[in-house]
């Protein structure tokens, strides 16, 4: 099993089509929709992670690419900053994916970036900028 | 068996206090009860750490040459003005002051990337910190403007002055609006998309004590990393509110104003903080200390996280236009478990207030008191409690003309 | 023949305690002798009432409907700035705070006709004052103006925090120009043409416990016609200047910063005050009780205005340029003569600081003392004395870039 | 012996005129200068305690008036608020007349309106507002 996370940039005419069916129907992806940004007759963003068997993940891919849309790999990173968390906890009820867990124990707070789905809600929320974006 | 300060510090001079934390106590009651620990145990220490807005310090800067009378005039540090309505070269500088072209919410939500907390963890923290000051200038103090890079170590007194601090109990923020709110309770999710609270409930120095029973004036404490008294109540000190059968608060009541030597503390306690949206503000470490002196104050401080409520306040409305009234109340135990209920809906809820750290500074204090390095103080006058009747009064507006 | 202050404070707590002035002491001591009067004697009230300018209180407005967040804003009382860097309803109100628009010295000499310590005045006098504030609005505090008559009987919290009071003796100014100057120390005319002093002398607190070995934070004391307290060591403290042989600082030494709640507070005793050319400032009313714990505690409050000597400094050059050096030293004996010499001329000489209201104060602390409504306390930590190597350093200035 | 406290104000004509040997010397007053603005080519002001018989007084007075000197009574006058006054004395060394007195036992200060020449002085030394000048 593969899974990569990738950022789809679609032009107008595409934003109508139901990629993300074909996508689990035809090349049996699992899919899940990180962000997204689709409004009728505009471009679309839509960030995606896909799990498959690593050809089905190439061939799927594909489709996309021969489609016209743009495909890049989720660029941005969201960095947790150890040093400076208070470990306050506010981080946590804000967060859509739990990447922060708080363990019970010790009352601390750590960061697990494989959830992390760059929704930027922690970077607003954190009163000590402890958490930062990397582009 | 009760028990003085006196007898108290005598044992801490020894070396033999027996010291546990408002943690740790809990356990320790539940196992072998109230009356073998209250003689066994000395004293209980207390932790919080979270945003308090009321914080502050004053700073001499020394006389330059030729001299500058500060006061009445105005001064920046790092940009962010500072109060100068005192002598020639005493200053205030306030947590959440702002620098004077700072955007503010001009730009929605406002970054508040710098402000007073900030400059308050640079000066603890010894970094230079640039003074910029003018002055109308007198006879005797004849200069109009001075800038030069000043540093904690070369100054006279920075003085840590909070006028309110270490709340007793807190709200729990949700938004019941449509649209994401930014509160100096954090961002709040529309439709009750998150709770936070701000306590370290059962380690919080106030809930250990709720009655102000051993805490008052002059009852030195924990305070951004060195030693600090409480030098009066906090503002907004307010003992009527509604409480449990064991005496502890079910909405925000007592707070205090503590003191201490700035040049003393660590920027591991004292931390800028912003909030989105809302301002900054400094994050600062409190730790109190609770003498055992019977087994009434033993009790109150085995208070636990499930036996402490709190009031969920929707903060898109009712607390903004100050309407009374409340969602409904949940215990610590409830907040911490990071789910609560509100309306039939499950919210996540999450701290403002660092449990880890509030535990730190309790342990931190527990050391001193245990190596001898802490003694008691006897309060020389205490804080008002229930019997004052004293109350939150709100602002009653009277048209000038 | 040591006593205890718990011993002191169970004969006050009787109404048999012995208290005297330091006034009156000093009679005594000189007809009866150390050894008898250590006995006989409980407490010895000091006073002083005089300029003080590192003064100010701290309000708690309460909120609005809607809820204002002054912090990071802007806020006036009558037209003097307050400081806003604090949470959303606390401002801070310095005694030398101008109006915006006042001309200051641009129209020289200033009238300064009021300010910081004006609006104080009118506050403990129960005057309504005039907030004018503007916020930049937040989520939670949506309200961007606000203007209202407050007074202080209405607000919640309104607590005097003074910096710096009580100066530990002070300089004798002059003026060595040929023409008039308008100082912190009054108005000096020119070619030595008057002297000006500020201390209560024999009266005066510390003075009167040269060495801080009873007075230290918690000290309760007279403060503005109330009980107040000492909080910590004053700004500008410094212990180690030049002493007599009997311990008394020959230059100004330590400070005491004080608290106390302004709503029990008397206009009689915190004056609004203008120094023109100069500023404005707050007139304190200040009365320490020393406990006579010992002979040598009693023999340092018997000293008397013949035995305290004070630095004559020129204000026109040595002062405003920061140079060191003393045109000589005089007695207090012979200040409050009304005539000193310097440089060989008959200077006339006069206070800044009034020695019948500090007797007034001391007397009203006595009066207290005896009829057991005021208990003395033990300080819960001591001021820096002569030991700590302590000094006042002068602002190094270092260049921004 | 009667004494009377002028203000005298003449034409620049009579600056330079000797009108207070003149009254010395005629009519046998005693002067005392109490504030003087008098400046060559200009009008000329002149603040006068006269003090002699009072026949000599009312003669004196005349020939000023004959001189066309305008003359009025002294109508400044400085007052004293004494539950302003906080006894400081600060006022004292600055008073050239003496009219602030301090009890020495007492400590607190009075004033002696019949010494003070309105100098004003005071007027700007009193930290308190204790004093002022009316009209």
């Amino acid at each position: 099993m593969a899974k990569k996370r990738i950022v789809l940039n679609f032009p107008h005419s595409l934003v109508d089509k139901p990629i993300t069916y074909h996508l689990v129907k035809d090349y049996d992806l699992i899919i899940n929709i990180l962000r997204a940004r689709v409004t009728p007759r505009e471009e679309g963003l839509l960030v995606l992670e896909v799990t498959g068997d690593k050809r089905d993940l190439d061939r799927g891919i594909k489709f996309l690419k021969d489609l016209g849309i743009k495909i890049e790999s989720l660029a941005q990173d969201i960095k947790w900053n150890e040093k400076k968390c208070t470990h306050c906890g506010v981080c946590l009820a804000i967060c859509p994916t739990e990447a922060f867990i708080m363990d019970r124990k010790s009352r601390r707070i750590s960061f697990d970036k494989e959830r992390c789905i760059v929704c930027e809600n922690c970077l607003r929320a954190c009163p000590y900028k402890a958490i930062e974006i990397l582009f | 068996m009760a028990k003085t300060i006196k007898e108290i510090n005598e044992k801490i001079r020894k070396g033999k206090a027996v010291v546990v934390t408002a943690e740790e106590i809990i356990d320790l009651v539940e196992k072998k009860g109230v009356k073998a620990v209250a003689k066994e145990v000395d004293v209980v220490t207390t932790g919080t750490f979270g945003p308090m807005c009321s914080s502050g310090v004053y700073l001499n800067l020394g006389h330059a040459k030729p001299k500058i009378k500060l006061g009445g005039g105005k001064a920046y540090l790092n940009d962010v003005p500072v109060y100068t309505g005192f002598a020639a070269v005493d200053v205030y500088l306030g947590a959440t002051a702002l620098p004077d072209d700072d955007p503010r919410n001009k730009v929605y939500p406002g970054e508040f990337k710098y402000g007073g907390g900030h400059v308050i963890e640079d000066l603890v923290a010894g970094k230079d910190v640039r003074l910029k000051a003018t002055a109308y200038g007198t006879d005797c103090y004849p200069r109009k403007e001075i800038e030069t890079l000043i540093n904690i170590k070369d100054l006279n007194e920075v003085v840590l002055y909070n006028p309110r601090n270490a709340y007793q109990n807190y709200n729990v923020a949700v938004n019941l609006s449509d649209r994401v709110i930014y509160t100096y309770m954090g961002v709040l999710q529309p439709n009750l998309g998150n709770a936070n609270y701000c306590s370290a409930g059962q380690l919080s120095p106030l809930l250990n004590d709720p009655y102000y029973e051993t805490i008052g004036i002059g009852t030195r404490i924990f305070l951004g990393g060195a030693i600090g008294y409480v030098a009066w109540s906090g503002t907004q000190h307010n003992p009527t509110v509604k409480r449990t059968k064991n005496g502890v608060p079910k909405a925000p009541a007592g707070t205090v104003a503590v003191i201490g030597d700035l040049k003393k503390m660590s920027p591991d306690w004292l931390v800028g903080t912003t909030f989105t949206g809302y301002g900054v503000t400094s994050t600062v470490g409190i730790g109190i200390p609770i003498p055992i002196l019977n087994e009434k104050i033993l009790k109150y401080t085995a208070v636990k996280d499930s036996q402490i409520y709190a009031q969920i306040v929707d903060y898109s409305e009712a607390y903004p236009k100050g309407l009374p009234g409340s969602l409904g109340e949940v215990n610590y135990e409830q907040l911490t478990s990071g789910k609560i209920r509100v309306k039939g809906k499950e919210v996540p809820a999450a701290g403002l207030s660092s449990y880890a750290k509030a535990r730190e500074i309790a342990q931190i204090l527990k050391g001193w008191i245990e190596k001898g390095k802490f003694l008691l103080t006897e309060p020389v006058e205490y804080l008002p409690s229930v019997d004052s009747g004293q109350t939150f009064k709100p602002l009653k507006e009277r048209p000038v003309k």
